[in-house]
């Protein structure tokens, strides 16, 4: 029955106000509350009192996320669901958070200098987090497009928190872009609503079981649906603006978009796509499984010709999110295929960021520049890093490593569990495929190697600068260096537990 | 700080008595193993879990087998002696302590690959080898290095050279082929999970029989392709000859005697699933006999000894896949010329370093001669080698590649194809071997004023020694204290399987004096040619139309190029251009535009670029919707 | 019972009274006035001053700030209406939230006050 | 047909085309205030549109946010530009006007495609029943029980929103 005319039939049921089933993102909801007037009225906090209480704040949520670990029900009339993807990728991206909360913290500012990024910055990125939470929960359309401006509208202004022009730039095209992605999000979620009566993803399902109905309109709303998603994960033909942002933005904020937004985006692409729409999988998986060819090619292919880190970065994370498509296309038939992508999204976020932080490092080591165009992140300034910098070399291999897929690190894992999933769907051409873009992208990965290890530093070395005191980095290297290496060498309990990410509530 | 400066001294003592202290682990292993009845010489380490779910056990899990157990040993001792080598070799070099390190890397991954006891962790180690291969292969280039991007802007080197795209040409080349290879491994490594639903070897072994044919072809062709890329065969070989360009104890311990047998040993440690497919195993002896042919006859035409060295080994690799592609009768003569071959080259290539070392780092055979008195150790030790390679009689390679051809001619059918090709082979080896040494030892000297050459330190030496020892007895040694296809089989029989009863060997007697009469032949021309006064740069004139194929490789590389340079080239600049117009230079032009348009916000819009990327999600949106709605 | 479109039908006639009216002015206006243009009288007038530059001129960004506060409260405004007519049948459940919806939108304000932005310096 | 319906096509016929005629003309004219004006209008016709469909509240809302606050917005944006030194727009890559018309074509035929095969066979919801009450009072109903969630998220956006435009409006130099 239409939901309007059901809400006039009955008494007005009163909304049972679910406390505890939201709690992390009422947590996160409060911290970015708490912050903003914080900012607000103490306008000389440093950087560290902001980080500490963005800390907390993540920290609180945390531990309520780990408090509702067996809750599973959907909650607030269908809103939002508790199920396995929802607590998984709670648990991921409060971790990101934390360690993006840390790069923010160090910024790129070096002792003495005025630091260009405004305080804004915690608060929104808890506001970001809460809408990535949020999107990975909702379990109505209504609620996915809310989370999903949310984060999108908190990742615009971040993008453009510096005054560089790089930075300015970015956020003006990642806003362009994503609003015109939004509408045919939101075109999407209409045609749904028009051919199933509901924005419910629980009773769209019901509705895709119905054999008699037409589902041309549907399947319009899907697609559009679906473009707004891949939109969202950088997938191709909707990526172009994935190289230009994350290279123009400051790099804390790159990793952010570049880990989090990822696991965000893939949660509800599969709990939409996988869990409500499972029922017309025949019809989109071509759509999906084509789109993962472009994207893996795509993004492989174009990383090969760039000469800037971060920008080689952004067409790899373009490529990953190709793979993760091959888990999203295997999702709706095959259970694993949910858990691989769940814990694929979790490896990579680490890698990701892991490999943004030394960018950010590297970035220090140069004089600043006065143009104030784009940070360092030239792959001529990596060259001799090893002799210069042992140690952010030795963890550029490692996260470079995992990226590619070399086995005793986590990339390694993530792609097996992937591939393995999408041979167990039948979908082994698109393996194929994958298999040859990692091969691809082991060039790329490969390459920042040899220039880091290989290569003589270019001019003179007594012009390098210090990295001066980056305490908050450092930790920030050492747990994401940690985690790869850790994940690669004990997958195993994380698995068990995307394993029980693998139940879809809708 | 001094502290620090001893240390770089020693990082290759160090490194060196690491590796030896392995070789000693080894070799002790190795005697524990033979006092075990055959049957029970299969020994699995539980290692470290590294993950149980569901139906998947993946684990550290280490074998120590007759098999692993002959390649640990060959490993780490060639190694030890290759690390001692180089402390001499590197002595000048000021990144030495990374030299060693990466050196040290290898034989770990390298034991690794041979020791697993599954495919993952064979995997780990496959991958290991290579990556060390590839860094130590651009270990020098740094010094001569070409950075261009493919849009022409240059890092450093010849301005006028666009076509390479990035890093030094080998160490690409190199990894090109290994990963065309590795996605074989990849492929064949889900296929088999996907059947079988195990990569613990024993599981899989176990089913391999069961398997269906079209399965076990398909698992076999993939693997050998990792095997092509890994151990130069047709067609990915030409990565090897310009992996020359690495310092020279890395040609001798990478790419001839360790790494490059890593196909040999994975075909051979599979053999069950070749033997499930008689297709694979005709590929397999097809490739290598081919191999072999063709890398003799280009080794022929070179004239940097490191080039000869790397053609001769790419044959020889051939040579020891057919042996493995024969099935039973084949494996353990296969895996002999294996060592053998380990042995005797890595002399080679020692010798060839050590000329090197006394020679100004020249290469050109054309510049030596003569040498003979001036690095006595040198030339007799690499004359021992020789005799081995070249199939003297009772030395190392006779037995090995006698044993090989014995086996195809045994084999029947195609094999007697392989045969013939490997006799003739034999001939040219013999030949190209001996123009080798003769141009380098023996005539009158070619170098030039001013050049002294030296005889290099024992640090160098002793190493040589040792190898071409081994080099003269190894063959003996390990195949004749017992009779009926020799010890060795025996003991890789518990592995590898016996072979069925054959016939006598008389005929045996017979085709070694065929394959010994014709390196006696090609021995004898080149002796003609080279060591007697006479003129072969005329000569080389005269016949240049039969020459210059010889000498540009058959113009193998020169198609590849084509292929891989000119057509990746030019997608790479079309990609660059077209689909991703900011590209390289892009990000600076469009700042620059902003800048012009003194930042202000709305501007930004008419770059263009943001219209063009709002038309390609129009586009992909319009494609999606259109394939939905009017789904076929 | 009217229809819903006769329900309208006031609606209608007003709007088309009101544009009548107007055109009907500015019509008999034109019909009725003596036309002699001038220099002078062509003139943007400001207060007897020579007018300088052109008719745009740049205007401040924090304009751009105050409308775009305008169009956060407009939105909250428009939620109230409904609000308000089913506020009975709800009860204070609908109050509290309400209450929440608002006071998250005055911390933003709070925010904005406190940063200045609303101070016209 | 009813003296309801063809009340309800004749305002239909009077308002598609011109709702068509002024959102071309807000693309194509140069001048931005026109456009802006323009698409004023084009949203005084949505409006119409929603109340022919028995939507008054979304009307409403359609002349209150729309007409009203974003175009004071766009107004503003507008003039913070200058439009005295008009931009000539270049056309820096060829072909992408063109291409931009053919894929939105081919767009609208996908999506008309679909509404084609969709909703005429549909049985429509009763407008009645979703709108006793009144459209407000409805709305009203939904929104404050079901909807409560995305009601107090969409707060949580609106001061998103604020706060972003406070910041990257306080940076301009």
């Amino acid at each position: 029955m239409h939901p309007l005319a059901q809400a006039t039939t009955q008494p007005l049921p009163l909304p049972e106000v679910d406390w505890r089933a939201i709690a992390p993102e009422l947590a996160l909801a409060v911290a970015g509350v708490v912050l903003l007037l914080v900012v607000a009225f103490w306008p000389r906090a440093g950087r560290g009192v902001l980080a500490g209480l963005t800390l907390a704040g993540l920290a609180a949520a945390a531990a309520l996320t780990v408090w509702n670990w067996d809750l599973e029900r959907v909650a607030f009339e269908g809103a939002v669901s508790l199920d396995g993807i929802t607590r998984y990728a709670r648990a991921v991206l409060l971790a990101v958070g934390a360690l993006a909360t840390l790069m923010v913290a160090q910024g790129d500012s070096r002792e003495g200098e005025p630091d260009d990024s405004p305080p804004e910055v915690f608060p929104l990125l808890l506001f970001a987090l809460l809408g990535m939470v949020l999107l990975a929960a909702a379990s109505d359309l209504l609620v996915v497009f809310i989370a999903l401006e949310i984060l999108s509208l908190s990742l615009y202004v971040m993008a453009g928190e510096t005054r560089r022009l790089a930075a300015q730039e970015a956020a003006m095209k990642y806003f362009l872009l994503g609003a015109f992605s939004s509408a045919f999000l939101l075109y999407g979620i209409a045609l749904c609503y028009g051919a199933t009566g509901s924005t419910n993803l629980l009773e769209i399902a019901d509705a895709t079981g119905d054999p008699t109905a037409d589902g041309t309109l549907l399947l319009a709303g899907v697609g559009l649906l679906a473009v707004g998603f891949l939109f969202k994960v950088s997938a191709v033909p909707f990526h172009m603006w994935t190289p230009d942002v994350y290279q123009g933005t400051p790099t804390p904020v790159a990793a952010f978009m570049a880990a989090a937004t990822k696991v965000a985006g893939f949660a509800v692409f599969l709990r939409v796509f996988a869990g409500a729409l499972g029922g017309l999988v025949v019809s989109w998986r071509p759509v999906i499984a084509g789109a993962a060819v472009l994207t893996m090619l795509v993004g492989a292919a174009l990383a090969v010709v760039q000469t800037d880190l971060k920008r080689m970065l952004a067409y790899s994370s373009i490529s990953h999110a190709g793979y993760l498509l091959v888990g999203v296309a295997a999702a709706a038939t095959v259970p694993a295929g949910v858990s691989a992508s769940m814990f694929y999204l979790l490896t990579y976020a680490f890698m990701v960021m892991g490999a943004f932080m030394v960018v950010q490092y590297v970035s220090r080591l140069g004089p600043p520049d006065d143009d104030a165009i784009g940070e360092r992140s030239s792959l001529e300034d990596y060259r001799g890093l090893a002799r210069r910098h042992p140690w952010a070399a030795g963890l550029l291999a490692v996260f470079m490593l995992a990226l590619t897929g070399i086995p005793p690190l986590s990339g390694f894992w993530a792609k097996y569990y992937v591939f393995l999933a999408g041979i167990e769907a039948g979908l082994t051409w698109l393996v194929v495929v994958a298999v040859i873009s990692s091969v691809i992208s082991a060039f790329f990965y490969l390459r920042v190697l040899v220039v880091a290890y290989l290569q003589e530093p270019v001019g003179d070395p007594g012009a390098e600068t210090a990295p001066g005191r980056t305490p908050a980095l450092g930790v920030a290297l050492g747990l994401a260096g940690l985690l790869t290496v850790a994940i690669g060498l004990a997958p195993e309990a994380l698995i068990a537990a995307a394993r029980s990410a693998e139940r879809i509530l809708g | 700080m001094l502290f620090g400066q001893r240390l770089r001294a020693l990082a290759g003592w160090i490194a060196t008595l690491a590796v030896a202290a392995a070789f000693v682990v080894a070799l002790a292993a190795f005697f524990e193993l033979l006092s075990h009845p055959g049957e029970e010489r299969t020994q699995i380490l539980r290692g470290y879990e590294w993950f149980t779910s569901g139906d998947l056990r993946v684990a550290f899990d280490l074998r120590w087998d007759p098999l692993s157990a002959l390649m640990a040993l060959v490993v780490t001792g060639v190694s030890s002696l290759i690390h001692l080598y180089s402390i001499g070799y590197m002595e000048h070099d000021e990144r030495r302590e990374t030299f060693f390190s990466w050196l040290n890397l290898f034989v770990a991954s390298m034991l690794v690959l041979v020791l697993a006891q599954n495919f993952l962790v064979m995997f780990l180690g496959w991958e290991g080898v290579g990556l060390c291969s590839y860094l130590l292969v651009g270990f020098w280039f740094n010094r001569r290095l070409l950075v261009v991007n493919p849009l022409g802007r240059l890092v450093e080197g010849e301005p006028d050279d666009t076509r390479e795209v990035w890093a030094p040409p080998a160490a690409k080349k190199a990894f090109l082929a290994n990963r065309i290879g590795d996605v074989g491994f990849l492929l064949a490594m889900f296929l088999i999970f996907a059947t079988t639903g195990s990569l613990d070897f024993d599981v899989v072994f176990g089913e391999a029989g069961a398997l269906a044919a079209g399965t076990a072809t398909a698992i076999a062709l993939l693997l050998f392709l990792a095997c092509t890329g890994k151990s130069a065969q047709f067609p990915l070989y030409v990565w090897l000859p310009d992996a020359m360009a690495g310092p020279t104890p890395v040609s001798a311990l990478i790419h001839a005697a360790t790494m490059v047998t890593a196909g040999v040993f994975l075909v051979a440690r599979t053999h069950t699933i070749f033997e499930a497919s008689g297709t694979a195993q005709t590929v397999v002896l097809l490739v290598g006999a081919g191999t072999a042919l063709l890398a003799a006859l280009i080794a022929i035409g070179q004239d940097d000894i490191k080039k000869i060295l790397a053609y001769s080994t790419v044959s020889q690799l051939g040579y020891m896949f057919i042996g493995v592609a024969l099935g039973p009768i084949g494996y353990a003569a296969g895996m002999l010329h294996l060592v053998t071959h380990a042995f005797f080259k890595a002399q080679l290539f020692l010798g060839a370093g050590s000329v090197m070392h006394g020679n100004d780092d020249d290469t050109d055979i054309k510049h030596f001669g003569g040498l003979r008195s001036a690095m006595p150790i040198t030339f007799w030790t690499t004359m021992a080698a020789w005799a081995a390679i070249v199939g003297v009689p009772f030395t190392s390679g006779f037995y090995s590649k006698d044993q090989v051809l014995a086996a195809a001619f045994e084999h029947g059918g195609i094999g007697l194809l392989a045969w013939a090709i490997g006799v003739f082979t034999a001939g040219l080896t013999a030949f190209y071997m001996s123009r080798y040494v003769f141009l380098t030892f023996f005539g009158e000297r070619r170098w030039p004023e001013g050049r002294h050459p030296h005889e290099s330190p024992p640090v160098m030496t002793v190493p040589l020694i040792v190898l071409a020892v081994l080099a003269l007895v190894a063959g003996f040694a390990l195949t004749t204290f017992t009779g009926e296809g020799g010890r060795f089989q025996a003991f890789l029989e518990p592995v590898l399987g016996a072979p069925e009863e054959h016939e006598s060997l008389a005929a045996a007697a017979g085709l070694s004096a065929a394959a010994t009469g014709l390196a006696a032949v090609g021995a004898i021309v080149a002796w003609l040619l080279y060591v007697r006064p006479f003129d072969w740069l005329a000569l080389r004139r005269r016949w240049a139309g039969a020459w210059r194929p010889l000498a540009e490789k058959l113009y193998v590389d020169q198609v590849y190029e084509f292929f891989t340079v000119n057509l990746g080239g030019a997608l790479a600049a079309f990609l660059a251009r077209n689909v991703d117009q900011r590209g390289i230079d892009g990000a600076v032009n469009g700042v620059a535009e902003l800048v012009g348009s003194s930042a202000r916000s709305g501007r930004r819009l008419q770059s263009g670029l943001v219209r063009s990327y709002a038309l390609g999600v129009l586009g992909g949106a319009v494609l999606i919707v259109a394939f939905l709605v009017f789904r076929p | 019972m009217t229809t819903y479109f006769q329900a309208y039908g006031t609606f209608a006639a007003l709007l088309v009274l009101s544009i009548a009216f107007v055109a009907v002015a500015f019509g008999a206006n034109r019909l009725l006035r003596p036309n002699r243009p001038t220099p002078g009288k062509l003139t943007t007038y400001e207060s007897g001053m020579d007018p300088v530059g052109t008719t745009w001129s740049q205007t401040q960004i924090r304009y751009y700030v105050f409308a775009f506060l305008f169009v956060i409260f407009d939105v909250e405004s428009v939620f109230l209406f409904p609000w308000a007519l089913v506020f009975a049948d709800i009860g204070v459940a609908a109050f509290w939230e309400m209450v929440v919806f608002i006071g998250v939108l005055a911390i933003g304000l709070l925010y904005a006050f406190k940063k200045g932005v609303l101070r016209w310096a | 047909m009813t003296s309801s319906e063809q009340a309800e096509l004749i305002v239909f016929i009077i308002l598609a085309p011109l709702a068509v005629v002024t959102a071309l003309g807000m693309v194509l004219t140069r001048n931005a205030v026109y456009s802006a004006l323009l698409l004023v209008v084009n949203f005084f016709c949505l409006a119409g549109f929603y109340v022919l469909l028995e939507a008054q509240f979304v009307a409403a809302v359609q002349v209150i946010v729309y007409a009203g606050a974003i175009m004071v917005l766009f107004l503003f944006v507008l003039m913070l530009l200058g439009i005295g030194n008009e931009v000539v727009v270049k056309e820096q890559m060829r072909g992408q006007r063109p291409a931009a018309v053919l894929l939105a074509l081919g767009l609208l035929v996908a999506i008309v495609g679909a509404l084609a095969a969709g909703v005429f066979d549909a049985e429509p919801a009763s407008l009645a029943a979703a709108n006793e009450g009144g459209n407000v009072e409805a709305i009203g109903r939904i929104l404050f029980t079901r909807y409560t969630f995305a009601f107090e998220t969409a707060g949580i956006l609106l001061v998103v929103a604020a706060v972003g435009a406070l910041v990257l409006g306080k940076r301009q130099p």
